[in-house]
C-alpha cells in the first residue's frame, strides 16, 4: 500500500469522525480562526433561514418540489467557504443551500424547482454546474472538468456533492477511479445522512464506513462529524489544498442527518422513527457553533443580530420575488436545444408560435 | 368488479401474483417499507416479508443485473426502476442480456422478468422524471414492451406480464397511477400482444397507448361536434406490435393519427405510421399524421403542456386528414 | 487530393484537427499507444503527447462523463466508444447530460464534443460487436447524429463534427473503414447537416446512410440492367433529418425505399417513411418500403448475411414499388 | 472496520498474494493433497492443449476469434476444481479452458468463436452462463443467482470471472455491492494479466492492489500468485467454503500474465516488450507444478503419458470435428428471440425462407 504523508487524517485507512466541537459546543480540536468561525456561523444561519423559507413557498406552490437540508447545514455552507471563487462546485438537487452560500441568487437557485426549465444561474460565471438529479452522474464531470484545468495548468479544485445512497452508483465508481488514475484536483464530499429516501444506510452498503470506499482507488478517505461546521470546514480546507497542490483527489465522509422528509412530496414517518430524529436535534449544527462562539465570547449580541437581520432580509427579499410567477417563453423552448438551430425545430417553433396567437385570438 | 385507481390496480396485481406464485419477487429502489415513491409495492414488504420485496442499494444496472441472475434461477422478479430516466443506468443490461439472453442460449435460458417503468409527463415533474423511452425499448429485439392505458389494463397486464417467459419492460404511465376505473380481477382480458379497440367509428382512427389513451377517447367525444365518428384503438403492446387490428381499421376508415407523449423524431410513431402505409396505401385518403411531443428534452411544469399532445391538436391533426379530398 | 480507406480519412482527420486546435483531446480505450482497436487514432499518442491522446480505464460512463466535464472546461473531447454494443453504459450519461446540458443550462454551458461509435456489422464480429445503434441517438433532442458513407465524408464529417459546438454522435461504418475514395482535405465540403444526392435518378429514390450508401449504389448500378433509373440519397445526418433534401428527390420520382442495417422495427428508416408520407403524399406511386435488418438480435457472422440488407433485397423492393399502378 | 475470523487471508485488508509453490516449483506453504495436486496439473496440460489447437483452428479460419488463456491456465483450471458440480460459473470470454476443465464439451465451447449465434452449450446443463463479452455485466448476474439460490434454500456458489481491466466498469462495483448487502455466496475471481488490450494496470487503477477494492464493500480481498495452480485451488477453495457456509462474498486477485495477444486479431508487440514475456515465462504454472510433483515423486512418467494421451486425444477430436463447418440453419434465427414467437417474426421467417428457395431453385 502506498502511504503518503498527509494532514487531517488524509489516509487510506480512514479513522475515526474529525470533530472539532462536541455537540455541547465544546472545543475537542484544534479549531479554525475565529473569522473563518464567525463567517461559518453566519452561513449556517443564513442558510438555515433559507431552507425554512424554501420549504415554506413550496408549500404555498410556489415551487414545483424542494428537497431540504436542513439539518446538513454544516455540510453545505463549510465545504463552499473553504473554497476559491475560481474552484467549480457539482452539487446534487440537496445543495440548494450551498448554492446560496456560494453567493448565488437565491431565486437563480430555486429556479428549476419553480418549474422552469433551466438551471437558473450561470454555470459559468458561478463555476457551479447545475444541480444534478441523476444520482452520482455530476461525479465523472467534477472529474472531467479538474483533469481539464489541471492540462491547462489552471488552479482549479472541483468540489464534487455526493448522497450516501449515490455511493452505490456505477458512476461514482467511474469517477472516483479515474480521479486517482488522473490525479486530478477533485474532493468528493459524501453527505451521509445514514437515509437514501427511505433506504438506509446499512441496506445500501457493508463497507466499514463510505470513506473506506476510497482505499479501492488509492484516494484517501476521511470521515468528519457532519454537523460541526468548523470540522467539515478544516476537512474540506485540508483536501482542497492536498488537490491544489497536486496531491489528487480525496473522499470525505461527512456523518449528518436530514431533519425533514427527502423532500416535501416524501413521507419520512412511513420509514424512520421520532427517536432517531430526537438523537440528531441535539447534534444541531448552527446551535452547537452558536454555543461554542458565545462561550467564547466571539458571537456578541451585535454580531448575531446582524447575522438574524442578514437572514431575515434574503427571507423576505426571497419571499417578495417569488411571489410573482416566472415568466416562461414557451418559445425559449426551442432556442437552446442546440446552439446551431435545425430547419425542424424552427417549423415547431412557429407552429407552436401560431398556436398561442389563435388561443390569444380565443381569448379575446 | 372493483372500482380502482391504476396505482392500485397495479398493486393488486402484484399481491396476486405473489399470492399465486412463490417465485414471483418483488425488488427497487424504496420498493419496501415505504411502497415505492407512487405507492406501487405499498404494503408488500408487509405482508409477504423482506425476502419477497425488499430494496435494493442505489443501482439500476445492479437491480437489473441481479434480475436477471434471478431469472436464471428460476425466479420472475419483478423490478422498478424509479422514474424513466432512471432506468438509463441499466440500458447496457436491458440491450445486451435481459433482450438477448434467451437467444444467446438457444432457449435454453429463459428470462421471466419484468422491468416496471413509471414513465412519461403530464404530472408537473421536474427533468428527468418525464422522460417517454418506450422507442429506446421497443426497438430491441428480445423484449416485450407494453403499456397500460386504463385500470384493468394495469392488473390485467401486468398480471400477464409476469406469467410471460419473455422479459417485459412494463411501461407504467404516470399520469394515470391516479384514475379510477372498473377493474374485474377474474377476467381475463384480451391477449398481452392484443391491441383493442375502444371505440369504434368510421370517419378516422385514432392510435394511441398507455397514457394518451384517455386523451385519445376525449378526443373523439370532442370530435363528434365537428362531425367525425372516431374510432380509437389502445395499443396496449408496442413490441410485438399488433398490425392485424390497426390495419383492420385503417383499411375501414382511410385515416390515420398516432398520438404519443414522446417527442415525435423517431418516436414509436413512426413505425405505426410506416406499417400502416405500407400495409393500407391503397386504402388512405390521407396521410397518416403523429401528435407528438416537441422535438425537445422534457420540459418544465410550466410549459409541459406546450409539448405534450391535447384534444386541439389531435383534432387539429383530424382535421388536416384531407377531408375535401374524398368528398369530392 | 488522395486516395485514403476511410480508416486514414478519419486519422487524418483528427491529426489535422489537433494541429489546427489544441482544444482538441481524444481519449477512449486502447486509443494511445495501439491507435484503437482499428487504429483510427494510429500514432496519435506518439505525434501529440499523452496529454492530447489517451487511454483511459475501461468505462465507458466514465469516458462520456469526464468529457463533459472537460467540454464544460473548454476542451473539444473526442471520445472513442470501442464498439457500438459498449457505448450503451454511458446511455444515461449522453441521454441525460450531453444532449440536455446546453439547455438544461439555457445556453449557457456548450458541449463541443464528439462520441466516435463504430457501428454496425458486415465484418463477421461476434454478438454485441456489430450493432446499429443509431435509432436510440436520433430520437433523443439534443444530440447530432452523423454517419459517412465515404472516405472524404469521413474526413469532412468528423472535422466538422468536432468543430461544432453542438454534441455529436460520430457513428462510424464499420465495415467501410477500410474502403477506399478520393479525399480532398482541402474542399469545404456540403454543410454537416445536408443530405447529398449522390446517384440522380428518375424512377425512384434510394434513401441509405453510413454502410449502406456504397450498397444502394451497387444496387442502383445493378437496377439499370432492369430499366430502373434509380436516384440515391446518402442522409450522412440523422438528426437533424435533411426533409428537403429527401423530399425534393421523392417528389420527383414518386417512389422511395429507405436501406439500413438495423432492425427494422422502430428503426430509423420508419421516421423517413413517416417524413416523406407526410411531406410527399400525393406524390407517391407507392407507399415507402423499408430494406432493413431483421428483428432479432445481431446474428452470428455465419448468418449475417441473412440478416444484412443486400442488392438483391433492395432490387426486391424496388420491384414491389407497384409500378403497374402508373404505366396504366 | 468488522474484523471477522477469516482463513488464508481472506481479509479486509489484504496481505501479500498467496504463494504456496515457487516459480522453481518448490513447496514454500502448505500444499493441497497429492491427488488434488495431480488432478490440477491433469487440467493444467489438457487446458493448455486444448488453448495451442484453439490458436491453431483460428490460424486455419476455422474459428472467427479465439482469445488465448496462454499462461493463465492455472487461473482458469484450479477455480473450476475446487467447485461442485452444482455450484455455478460466470465466464467472460477469456475463460474457454476453464468452461473444458468444467467438462463441457470443446467443440461446444467454441460455438460462438467459431461463428455461430448461441452459447453452445446449455447453460443450465452446466450450470455454466454464456460467455460474456460485455465486461463486467456477467457480475451482477452471479449476485442474483447467488443470492436467488440461498433464498431457495439451496447448497450453491457462484464464481464470477473477471479481468483486471473490466474492474473499472461500473456493473462490477453494483455487483460487489449488492453482492455484499446481500451476503450472497459468490466468489468473484480478478484474473490480474496486467493488462487490458494495450491498457496496462497502472494505467486502470492507483488502488494499492485489486483485492483492497474489496473493502470498500465490505467483502474480504485476497491475492495469490495466479501462475501457482496449488495457491489458485486452496484460496478459492477457501473462499467457496467461506461462501458455502454463508459467510456472503470474496474478491480473490489472482496475479498472472497472458503469454499470447489479446485475441489473434491483436497485436501484442505494440504495446509491450520481450522482457516482460520472458519474466514470465519463467514463471509458467504448467512447468511450475510438474517440476514439483517430479521432484516428490507423485508425477511418474506413466501418470504424465496418460495426462499427454488425454490432452492430445482432446485435440485431435476437436481438430476433426472442428474441421466441418457448423451447421447453421438460417430459418433458426428467429426461433429463441422469444419463447412465444410473433407474428411479425413468423412473417420475416417465410420470407426468409422463400429467399432461400429462390436461391437453390437459382442455383440448380
Ligand atoms: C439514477 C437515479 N436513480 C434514482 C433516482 C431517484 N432518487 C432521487 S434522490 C434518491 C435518493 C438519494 O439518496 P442519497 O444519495 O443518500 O442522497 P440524499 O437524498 O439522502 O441527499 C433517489 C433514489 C435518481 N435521482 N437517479
Ligand atoms: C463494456 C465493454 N467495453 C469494452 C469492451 C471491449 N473489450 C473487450 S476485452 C477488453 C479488455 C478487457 O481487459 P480485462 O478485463 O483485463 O480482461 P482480459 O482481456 O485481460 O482477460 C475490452 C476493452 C467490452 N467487451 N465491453
Ligand atoms: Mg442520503
Ligand atoms: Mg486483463
Amino acid at each position: 500500500m502506498t502511504t503518503r504523508p498527509a494532514p487531517l487524517g488524509l489516509d487510506l485507512l480512514p479513522g475515526d469522525p474529525v470533530q472539532l466541537l462536541s455537540p455541547a459546543g465544546e472545543a475537542v480540536g484544534e479549531l479554525p480562526a475565529p473569522e473563518v468561525l464567525l463567517d461559518l456561523h453566519r452561513r449556517l444561519v443564513v442558510g438555515r433561514r433559507f431552507d425554512r423559507q424554501a420549504q415554506a413557498l413550496v408549500k404555498q406552490g410556489r415551487l414545483a418540489v424542494y428537497p431540504s437540508s436542513s439539518g446538513q447545514e454544516a455540510c453545505q455552507v463549510a465545504p463552499v467557504a473553504a473554497l476559491q471563487p475560481t474552484d467549480w462546485v457539482f452539487p446534487t438537487y440537496r445543495e440548494s443551500v450551498a448554492l446560496v452560500s456560494r453567493g448565488i441568487d437565491p431565486v437563480e437557485v430555486l429556479t428549476l424547482l419553480r418549474g422552469d426549465w433551466h438551471c437558473g444561474y450561470n454555470p459559468r460565471e458561478w463555476r457551479t454546474a447545475p444541480q444534478c438529479t441523476p444520482l452520482g452522474t455530476q461525479a465523472p464531470h467534477a472529474v472531467g472538468l479538474a483533469h481539464a484545468a489541471r492540462l491547462k495548468g489552471d488552479d482549479v479544485v472541483a468540489l464534487c456533492f455526493l448522497g450516501d445512497g449515490s455511493t452505490s452508483e456505477g458512476d461514482v465508481h467511474e469517477a472516483l477511479n479515474f480521479a486517482a488514475v488522473y490525479q486530478a484536483p477533485v474532493v468528493f464530499l459524501v453527505q451521509n445522512n445514514g437515509w437514501a429516501i427511505s433506504v438506509p444506510l446499512s441496506k445500501q452498503t457493508k463497507a466499514p464506513s463510505i470513506a473506506h470506499k476510497g482505499i479501492g482507488y488509492g484516494v484517501p478517505g476521511v470521515r468528519v462529524d457532519g454537523n460541526d461546521a468548523a470540522a467539515v470546514w478544516s476537512v474540506t480546507q485540508t483536501a482542497i489544498g492536498w488537490a491544489r497542490a497536486g496531491n489528487g483527489p480525496t473522499l470525505i465522509e461527512a456523518h449528518t442527518y436530514r431533519m425533514d422528509a427527502h423532500t416535501n412530496a416524501d413521507d419520512a414517518t412511513r420509514y424512520r422513527t421520532e427517536e432517531e430524529l430526537t438523537g440528531w436535534r441535539d447534534k444541531d449544527p448552527v446551535e452547537r457553533l452558536e454555543r461554542y462562539l458565545r462561550t467564547a465570547g466571539l458571537l456578541t449580541d451585535e454580531i448575531s443580530s446582524g447575522v438574524a437581520e442578514e437572514a431575515e432580509a434574503l427571507a423576505t427579499d426571497l419571499r417578495t420575488r417569488m411571489n410573482e410567477d416566472p415568466k416562461v417563453d414557451p418559445l425559449e423552448l426551442f432556442e437552446h436545444v442546440y446552439t446551431r438551430p435545425t430547419a425542424s425545430l424552427r417549423a415547431q417553433r412557429e407552429a407552436l408560435s401560431a398556436e398561442l396567437a389563435a388561443h390569444e385570438e380565443d381569448a379575446r | 368488479m372493483a372500482t380502482m385507481t391504476m396505482a392500485q390496480a397495479l398493486n393488486t396485481a402484484l399481491r396476486d401474483a405473489m399470492t399465486e406464485d412463490p417465485t414471483v419477487l418483488v425488488f427497487g429502489e424504496d420498493v419496501g417499507p415505504l411502497g415505492g415513491v407512487f405507492r406501487i409495492t405499498d404494503g408488500l414488504t408487509r405482508d409477504f416479508g423482506e425476502e419477497r420485496c425488499f430494496d435494493t442499494p442505489l443501482a439500476e444496472a445492479g437491480i437489473v443485473g441481479t434480475a436477471v441472475g434471478m431469472a436464471m434461477y428460476g425466479y420472475k422478479p419483478v423490478v422498478e426502476m424509479q422514474f424513466d430516466a432512471f432506468a438509463y443506468p441499466a440500458f447496457e443490461q436491458i440491450t445486451s442480456h435481459v433482450a438477448k439472453l434467451h437467444n444467446r442460449t438457444r432457449g435454453a435460458l429463459s428470462l421471466p422478468m419484468v422491468i416496471r417503468v413509471p414513465y412519461g409527463g403530464g404530472i408537473g415533474g421536474v427533468e428527468h422524471h418525464c422522460d417517454s423511452s418506450e422507442a429506446y425499448y421497443a426497438h430491441t429485439p428480445g423484449l416485450r414492451v407494453v403499456t397500460p392505458g386504463t385500470p384493468e389494463d394495469g392488473y390485467r397486464m401486468l398480471r400477464d406480464a409476469i406469467a410471460d417467459p419473455d422479459p417485459v419492460v412494463f411501461l407504467e404511465p404516470k399520469r394515470r397511477y391516479w384514475s379510477k376505473g372498473e377493474v374485474d380481477t377474474a377476467a381475463p382480458g384480451p391477449a398481452l400482444d392484443s391491441a383493442v379497440v375502444r371505440r369504434q367509428g368510421s370517419s378516422a382512427t385514432l392510435i394511441a397507448y398507455g397514457p394518451m389513451v384517455a386523451l385519445a377517447m376525449e378526443a373523439a367525444a370532442a370530435a363528434e361536434d365537428e362531425g367525425w365518428d372516431l374510432e380509437v384503438i389502445d395499443l396496449r403492446s408496442l413490441a410485438p406490435f399488433d398490425e392485424q387490428t390497426v390495419a383492420d381499421s385503417v383499411r375501414k376508415t382511410g385515416r390515420a393519427v398516432v398520438v404519443h407523449e414522446a417527442s415525435t423524431f423517431g418516436g414509436y410513431g413512426a413505425e405505426v405510421v410506416a406499417r400502416i402505409t405500407e400495409q393500407c396505401f391503397h386504402h388512405l385518403e390521407a396521410p397518416v399524421l403523429r401528435v407528438g411531443g416537441l422535438d425537445i428534452p422534457y420540459p418544465p411544469p410550466k410549459l409541459e403542456e406546450h409539448h405534450l399532445p391535447s384534444v386541439d391538436r389531435i383534432l387539429d391533426a383530424v382535421d388536416r386528414l384531407q377531408w375535401e379530398a374524398t368528398s369530392g
